[in-house]
């Protein structure tokens, strides 16, 4: 009886539109928003910060960039991991060229670069289709790291090839480098995220979403009632990408604080990947429930055996979770194939008949 | 009471190979200790291992878990300790990178927080340099430099780089990707081509085992192919065995059977049957490597408690313990370390210690040393030192120097 | 003719059966029917009704489509099936031909016949001189034997496919819109082979149609679906009697035959709007 | 202009033993490239599944077998026990993965191959250890000199293991290619690949065949492991190159055995010749890494199904 | 509209066959023929998904360029399809508010922000929208997910995102396929409604002779490729080819 939406009416096509309406989600929406704006920064540790909240949000938005591009628009990438590398060194070529920018704004604006690369390597999914345009990502993912160890520009020519973030102050407080506070990152990357996310919501449920959904679920039907594929898969790229190298520049500038080429390798890729899957294609809400199963679930696992006393070693311990998150995978793919959000659907499709079985 | 030095392990993922006898040997030092004296000064030691997968991502993970309580950080891998370096800083905890990691670091005035004792990468060059020079000179020779396309792989570099212009060599950098590691026909077709009269090489985990197999498929002549001390694994030589003979690799530490400490590692830990290593790795290099840098935290400890008077020691008398550091030919004795490690002394300014190191030769079946014990030219790359930790401190601005200290 | 097959001994029943899509769609409502032996059975029933259903949870398909079985029971010659994976029901005898055709695209009309005799164990001679039977039944196979099946048109696609089943020796052959999307002629081309099938070579069949017309003039019973219910069953003759019928199936009202361009109201009951 | 054309050309004639060193060591690589695609192909044929665990196979294959031989059992046994183990893994997939997503969309399926790539990592490591092995390739009585060529009064070095592997791939792919082909269980293979309801609907037992299927897989797993165990030795690094099969799967068209095999030469031998020749010289080297994915990428927008796939049917 | 002498090849397979016939404004046109005649081919060629091997296409007494099958869209050409081809995974409603696509125009950065002009643009479009569920009696399932629709509906789904487009052509491929004869009788209502109150252009193939005949103003019959009749239904009934290619035994 909780979660009834009988007798909520709609009167109009406005408020049919409305992004959630049924009033107990706008309830749960409001919790959140309290929680991970209020609570969860007041509280939370140094630990928690650096290793819960900040990458949970990061990898979320990562994920959400990638989810345009495969849920909504239907093409599988599996060259986010690159595309966040180009953000991040975009991102740190604009402040070391620029040092007066800020922090923000650079980050914003680095997504506009992954968002041009994005689209060139976009450009052969007008005619490679499926697993062969997944592949062919990989081109632009393999390409794009080379290029990141082989071009020293890129990296202002450090000796180690790394990028290091350097301090950066804006409005008095350091809100990068090593003198940042856990919790300035925190409200940065939330607001970024939270601009994002709102962003995301409303591209995919007007016009273009219904148009990226058409090119995925039938393309050929979709160009036979006019809708522009080659426009179609270039907006999902660009706009993807553009998230994407969002997410990248935060990831380094806001969490890590220094990344080598590699790090921006497949596997990082897949760690997305992972996250919009298990959270569901073709959702944004689902992002974050992903984000919030593949990061969060290796540091409660490695936490496990030491509260409970148990004497395993930490590469036991270790590998132990990565045939855990392997399994968990497969689990959560068998119980619900179209994710963490379909899951919750399913749930709440149960309660609004509850207590009835149908 | 107890000491929490957590080590930022990894026994897995493509370099596990070449970790666990690492991880292993530093493990049962502290294990001995332990059993042994009951800790240090009374002290007991907590020695856990958080795993990294030699992950940066983890290793960060790793060190933000046990910041809190840790006296020192072991990163393990040069990619996470760039990562960490500006934020122990911050955080005022020591990181301690034993013959790894940023060489700049030797800069103790620039790095308060980092040490890589016993010796850096710039050393490790200047020695290789030394010694082939010896072997008749390197005037107008070529060497192949085959290095890990990976920020460990290019640290020396730039040394490398300013010796061939001084000393007449051409240098050949030949890089391998952390994908090519287990193929390497190609940069082996390169040095074909390039018929160098010398290979350097800078591996690590599996890239040493592809080299060394490709080298000896290659038939290029083993004698002239010298790598740094991570590449001088013994497992990485049995998989070519007799083949690999004359294969050379520098190190600052070497195995004795008979040293005291590996009798009471003996009775105190594998007897016990708290070791998770066995004989054969035992007998090797790395293993007794893995020692050697435990009895340098241990020693650092040790110090900084005799000069604080208390056996609970933080980080930042640790910290100064690390800068204390005597470890004389007659203290290496007393610690039952004879012969496996040279001596050294760090100071405030001098974080590293350039022990020097001897060149070591496979046998066939085992590393023997083959020179006496080598010491790197400090003063080719003193002035390079400084100018990159000042410009790593520029770039990480505001950046708190160390003015106090002078030489 | 239905006398003669009314006579016969049930082969396959279906006793009540319910079915859950998703774990939560409700499709089949308690299902019954039975299939004798030599016989044409007809399944009808307007779109939704669950007719593809309860075909394909006879022949135990619809797990791949997360859907279960959750009440009733399915007997074949008087036992269990339920548990039976689908190519055990093959070589039972039970072989399904789905709707839509689903041909394997790649492989030629020939390799798809081939298919067919996938479970059969009697050697090469034996399903040799099958294929010919099949290229009796369906000449115009023969001449596409060669070519990849995906490029054939849709009434090639559908006698591949119903060829293709014969090839497996059935007993019992549930076929699912044998007739959609193909040319009148071809129509009654099929439904006469079906026929000579079943007379000649004493399969029975379990048919899903919604072009009433044609299949009560071949069928000897059958059964008629509405939203997961049987509301109605009895033989052809007396189900094409019925002014029910006739009028919602049929499209005829006392008058007879009415034109499209003269209906003037919608008379849908709107059945699965309910 | 002339640096970059033309210069690298009159090196491969000046340098001929050199330049066919360069296309042996290419072709021996290339071999190896396709023996992985092989086993990607052969389940992607028959359930659409892309396998990304193909690498992973490699890997739990040769340690297997290493680790049995380690423990006392004579080489040959450890084979035949090994792919026991290698049965019983396929056994395992079908029962625990397979089976339960049976009909759910291709990239849910790809990744629950990736699951199964993480959870084949963490147990082999549980039960291996890390460290780098050595393949048992004398136990084997795999033959391990070499011949060395003196044409043009150069120098051209053959090992006798790769020659071996040539021999023993070019086998495999034979009786690969006839299996499919002509046989009853080639031909359900491929109706599988077309249509999973279908396939069930006329008696093919998708168990049995996705069982075979991946026990073939095991198969070329384990010969491509003692083939690569035997250059570079065996580790869980060992997996890095099973993504060298991803870019000749796409060249060679997914589906398609020939194609593995062309497109793993092809690759083999081209990235090897840009690396040498252009690579190397002028972009400061490691094009390897990305170069096959390049050139196939390259390849596809003009063969959208790659050089040996099949048609992608569109009609509406 | 009209069509001249169209040819069209698959490789060796000659699909149609020099083929030449008009289409009027405001009639409804069928196509019968047997299976593989070409049928669904020559609807691809006036969508413009094959582009004729040889011929042209005049499109109010103009040729038609060269074009892409989302431009011809946009000159007012909406279609159904042979096998369903709805998108899957969206709302009945969604699927339908894409055959509006070719209407609406505000801009990505508008739709970004939402409120304000996309809205408005999102709204207005809607009502058209409803106007054409009310219209085909759909307003129940609005918000199912199509795939979980019964194959009918579907099919009624897909006429409805056709008709969303306000298209003057109409082509419909087979749209009573699958359907008892009850549901014909709904779906030839709508066609016989939407050509009556728009005056919209139809082409209608279909294999239901009775359909066929009592809908279609005129009736073009093709077999293998070539046309064997072209005439109002009655004469084509009537015609001994088109019965011996295509109806067999006359109907009824
Ligand atoms: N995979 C599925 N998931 C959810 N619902 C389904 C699924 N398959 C079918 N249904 C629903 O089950 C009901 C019965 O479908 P079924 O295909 O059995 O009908 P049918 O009688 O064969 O109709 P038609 O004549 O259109 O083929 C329909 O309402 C359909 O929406
Ligand atoms: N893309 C294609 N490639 C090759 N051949 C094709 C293609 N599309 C259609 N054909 C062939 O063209 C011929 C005509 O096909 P079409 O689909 O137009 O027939 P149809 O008249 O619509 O038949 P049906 O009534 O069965 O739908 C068939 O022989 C078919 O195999
Ligand atoms: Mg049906
Ligand atoms: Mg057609």
């Amino acid at each position: 009886m909780l979660y009834r939406t009988a007798g909520q009416f709609k009167t109009s096509y406005r408020a049919d539109q409305a992004l959630f309406p049924v009033r107990q989600d706008a309830i749960l929406l409001g919790l959140v928003l309290i929680l991970t704006w209020v609570i969860f920064p007041l509280t939370a540790s140094e630990f928690a910060f650096q290793t819960l909240l900040i990458p949970i949000l990061i990898y979320a938005l990562a994920a959400m960039g990638l989810n345009i591009l495969t849920g909504f628009a239907g093409q599988l990438s599996l060259g986010t991991g690159a595309f966040m590398g180009v953000g991040a060194y975009a991102c740190y070529k604009l402040i070391t060229i620029f040092p007066w920018m800020n922090p923000v704004v650079a980050i914003l604006l680095s997504g506009v670069f992954s968002a041009g690369i994005g689209v060139a390597f976009g450009i052969p999914s007008l005619r490679i289709k499926g697993f062969y345009l997944a592949i062919a990502t990989l081109a632009a993912q393999f390409f794009l790291v080379w290029l990141f160890e082989k071009w020293s520009w890129l990296y202002n020519d450090n000796a180690s090839g790394a990028i290091q973030v350097p301090n950066i102050e804006t409005l008095g407080v350091w809100v990068a480098g090593p003198q940042a506070a856990s919790i300035t990152q925190y409200y940065v990357v939330l607001i970024v995220v939270t601009l994002m996310t709102v962003l995301c919501i409303n591209l995919t449920r007007g016009t273009l979403g219904r148009t990226w959904k058409a090119t995925r679920d039938m393309d050929i039907a979709a160009e036979l009632i006019g809708i522009n594929l080659m426009r179609s898969k270039l907006t999902a790229f660009a706009i993807s990408s553009y998230v994407v190298g969002v997410s990248g520049a935060l990831f380094v500038f806001m969490w890590r604080g220094a990344a080598e080429p590699n790090l921006f390798d497949i596997q990082l890729s897949f760690r997305v990947l992972f996250i919009a899957i298990i959270g569901g294609l073709g959702s944004i809400m689902g992002n974050y429930l992903g984000a919030i199963l593949i990061v969060g679930l290796p540091v409660v696992l490695n936490t496990l055996p030491a509260t409970f006393g148990l004497p395993i070693s930490s590469a036991t311990v270790e590998h132990l979770n990565i045939m855990i998150v392997g399994a968990l995978i497969i689990f959560f793919l068998i119980i619900e194939p179209h994710g963490l959000n379909q899951l919750w659907r399913l749930i709440r499709e149960k309660l609004i008949i509850w207590p009835f079985p149908h | 009471q107890e000491l929490y030095v957590p080590n930022l392990a990894y026994r897995t993922g493509p370099f596990a190979a070449t970790g666990i006898p690492l991880m292993n040997g530093q493990a049962d030092y502290m294990a001995m200790l332990n059993a042994r004296d009951g800790g240090i000064g009374g002290a007991k030691l907590n020695f856990e291992e958080c795993e990294t997968g030699y992950s940066t991502e983890k290793g960060v993970e790793c060190y933000e878990k046990t910041k809190g309580r840790a006296i020192v950080t072991q990163p393990w891998s040069t990619g996470i300790t760039l990562q960490v370096l500006p934020k122990t800083n911050v955080d005022e905890i020591p990181i301690l990178a034993p013959g790894y990691g940023f060489s700049p670091m030797a800069d103790g005035k620039v790095f308060q927080w980092a040490y890589n004792t016993p010796a850096g990468y710039w050393d490790a060059a200047s020695m290789i340099l030394q010694y082939l020079d010896g072997q008749g000179g390197l005037d107008g020779k070529k060497i192949a430099f085959l290095h890990l396309d990976h920020p460990y792989g290019k640290e020396p570099l730039p040394l490398l780089e300013k010796k061939a212009g001084e000393m007449g060599f051409e240098l050949v950098p030949i890089p391998v990707g952390l994908k090519e590691m287990q193929n390497q026909s190609a940069q082996w077709l390169q040095i074909r081509r390039e018929r160098p009269d010398y290979v350097v090489m800078w591996g690590w985990g599996a890239m040493n085992a592809g080299a060394i197999t490709e080298a000896v498929k290659t038939k290029f002549p083993m004698e002239n192919m010298v790598g740094v001390w991570w590449s001088g694994h013994d497992a990485d030589l049995k998989i070519v065995g007799a083949d690999g003979a004359g294969y050379k690799s520098i190190s600052w530490s070497f195995p004795n059977a008979d040293a005291p400490v590996m009798a009471d590692i003996k009775t105190h830990v594998v007897d016990a049957g708290n070791s998770q290593s066995n004989e054969e790795e035992m007998a090797g290099v790395f293993y007794s490597r893995g020692i050697v840098i435990s009895a340098i935290l241990a020693e650092a400890i040790r110090v900084a408690q005799e000069e604080y008077g208390t056996a609970e020691i933080d980080a930042s008398q640790l910290r100064w313990g690390l800068e204390n550091i005597d470890m004389s030919e007659a203290r290496i004795e007393e610690l039952g370390l004879t012969g496996m490690v040279p001596p050294f002394s760090t100071s405030c300014a001098n974080h590293t210690g350039h022990s020097g190191g001897w060149m070591l030769e496979w046998d066939g079946e085992k590393f023997v040393k083959v020179s006496d014990l080598l010491s790197a030219d400090l003063e080719d790359y003193q002035g390079l030192i400084g100018e990159k930790a000042q410009e790593y401190a520029d770039a990480n601005a505001p950046w708190p120097v160390n003015e106090g200290c002078e030489g | 003719m239905a006398d003669a097959a009314a006579g016969k001994a049930p082969l396959l029943e279906v006793n009540n059966i319910e079915v859950i899509y998703n774990h939560v769609i409700l499709v089949l409502k308690g299902v019954s029917l039975t299939v004798r032996e030599g016989g044409i059975t007809a399944l009808l029933g307007g779109n939704g009704a669950g007719k593809t259903t309860t075909l394909k949870a006879i022949s135990n398909l619809l797990h791949s489509e997360r859907g279960e079985v959750t009440k009733g029971t399915i007997l074949y010659r008087g036992e269990r099936v339920a548990h039976l994976d689908p190519a055990a029901l093959v070589k039972k005898g039970v072989i399904q031909v789905m709707e839509g055709r689903h041909c394997f695209e790649h492989l030629t009309v020939e390799e798809n016949l081939l298919t067919g005799a996938y479970t059969r164990g009697d050697g090469k001679a034996a399903i040799e001189a099958d294929l010919e039977m099949v290229y009796t039944y369906f000449p115009r196979l023969k001449e596409r034997r060669k070519s990849q099946a995906g490029y054939t048109s849709g009434g090639e696609q559908q006698m591949c496919a119903i060829g293709r089943a014969l090839m497996s020796r059935p007993e019992t052959i549930l076929l699912d819109e044998p007739s959609m999307g193909l040319a009148p002629q071809l129509v009654e081309q099929i439904f006469e082979i079906v026929r000579a099938v079943n007379e000649g070579e004493g399969v029975s069949f379990l048919l899903a149609e919604q072009n009433t017309n044609v299949a009560l003039r071949y069928a000897h019973t059958g059964y008629i679906l509405e939203s997961g219910r049987v509301v109605m069953e009895g033989s052809a003759e007396s189900l094409r009697e019925n002014p029910d019928v006739k009028e919602f199936y049929l499209g005829m009202s006392e008058e007879g035959r009415k034109s499209f361009r003269d209906v003037r109201s919608y008379r849908r009951r709107k059945r699965w709007l309910a | 202009m002339y640096d970059y054309v033309i210069q690298p050309f009159v090196e491969m004639v000046e340098a001929p033993d050199f330049l066919l060193q360069v296309l042996w060591e290419g072709l021996v690589s290339g071999i190896l490239y396709a023996l992985i695609a092989l086993g990607f192909v052969l389940i992607f044929r028959s359930s659409r599944i892309f396998n990304f665990a193909q690498g992973i196979m490699v890997v739990f294959a040769a340690l297997t077998l290493v680790g049995l031989h380690a423990m006392g059992v004579p080489a040959w046994i450890a084979v035949a026990a090994t792919l026991f183990v290698m049965f019983l893994l396929a056994v395992a997939i079908e029962r625990v993965v397979l089976r339960p997503l049976v009909g759910q969309p291709d990239i849910i399926l790809f990744m629950a191959t990736i699951g199964i790539t993480l959870f084949l990592i963490g147990l082999g490591e549980i039960i291996f250890g890390g460290e780098n092995k050595v393949m048992i390739t004398e136990e084997l009585g795999i033959p391990t000199g070499d011949f060395v060529l003196e044409p043009w009064g150069g120098l051209l070095i053959l090992q006798h293991l790769d020659i071996t592997v040539v021999v023993v791939a070019t086998l495999l792919v034979g009786a690969l290619l006839a299996f499919l082909n002509y046989t009853r269980m080639g031909r359900a293979i491929r109706a599988l690949g077309d249509d999973h309801q279908a396939a069930l609907s006329v008696g093919i037992s998708l168990q049995t065949i996705w069982v075979l299927v991946w026990f073939i897989a095991g198969i070329i797993a384990l010969v491509t492991g003692i083939a690569w165990g035997a250059r570079a030795g065996v580790s869980f690094a060992l997996e890095v190159i099973a993504y060298k099969a991803l870019p000749v799967l796409m060249l060679g068209g997914l589906e398609s055995i020939t194609g593995a095999i062309i497109g793993g030469l092809m690759i083999g031998i081209l990235e090897k010749l840009f690396e040498i020749y252009w690579g190397q010289p002028f972009l400061g080297g490691n094009t390897e890494t990305w170069f096959a994915f390049v050139l196939a990428l390259i390849v596809l927008l003009f063969r959208p199904q790659g050089l040996f796939g099949e048609r992608i049917i569109e009609r509406v | 509209m009209e069509m001249r002498n169209i040819t069209l090849r698959f490789g060796g397979v000659v699909a149609i066959q020099d083929i030449s016939f008009d289409i009027r404004e405001g009639e409804i046109r069928a196509i019968i023929g047997p299976n593989g005649a070409g049928k669904s081919s020559m609807l691809n060629i006036i969508s413009g998904f094959y582009t004729a091997s040889e011929g042209e296409i005049l499109f109010r007494g103009a040729p038609r360029p060269a074009m892409k099958p989302y431009e011809v869209a946009r000159t007012g050409v909406a279609r159904t399809f042979q096998n369903i081809a709805l998108f899957e995974g969206m709302t009945v409603l969604d699927n339908v508010m894409t055959g509006r696509l070719t209407h609406m125009h505000s801009g990505i950065l508008s739709q970004a922000l939402w409120w304000g002009g996309a809205q408005r643009e999102e709204v207005a479009n809607r009502e058209i929208v409803e106007k054409v569920i009310d219209f085909l009696e759909i307003q129940a399932i609005r918000k199912t997910p199509v795939g979980r629709l019964p194959y009918g509906l579907k099919k009624r789904v897909e006429l409805a995102r056709a008709l969303a487009a306000e298209p003057t052509l109409l082509l419909l491929d087979e749209p009573m396929a699958g359907m008892n004869v009850e549901e014909k009788e709904d779906m030839s209502r709508f066609i016989l409604d939407v050509n009556d109150e728009f005056g919209t252009t139809i082409v209608l193939i279909e294999h239901d002779m009775g359909v066929v005949m009592d809908l279609s103003d005129r009736v073009v019959v093709m077999d293998y490729g070539k046309k064997i009749g072209d005439g109002p239904p009655d004469e084509v009934r009537a015609n001994q080819d088109v019965i011996d290619a295509y109806l067999g035994v006359p109907h009824e």
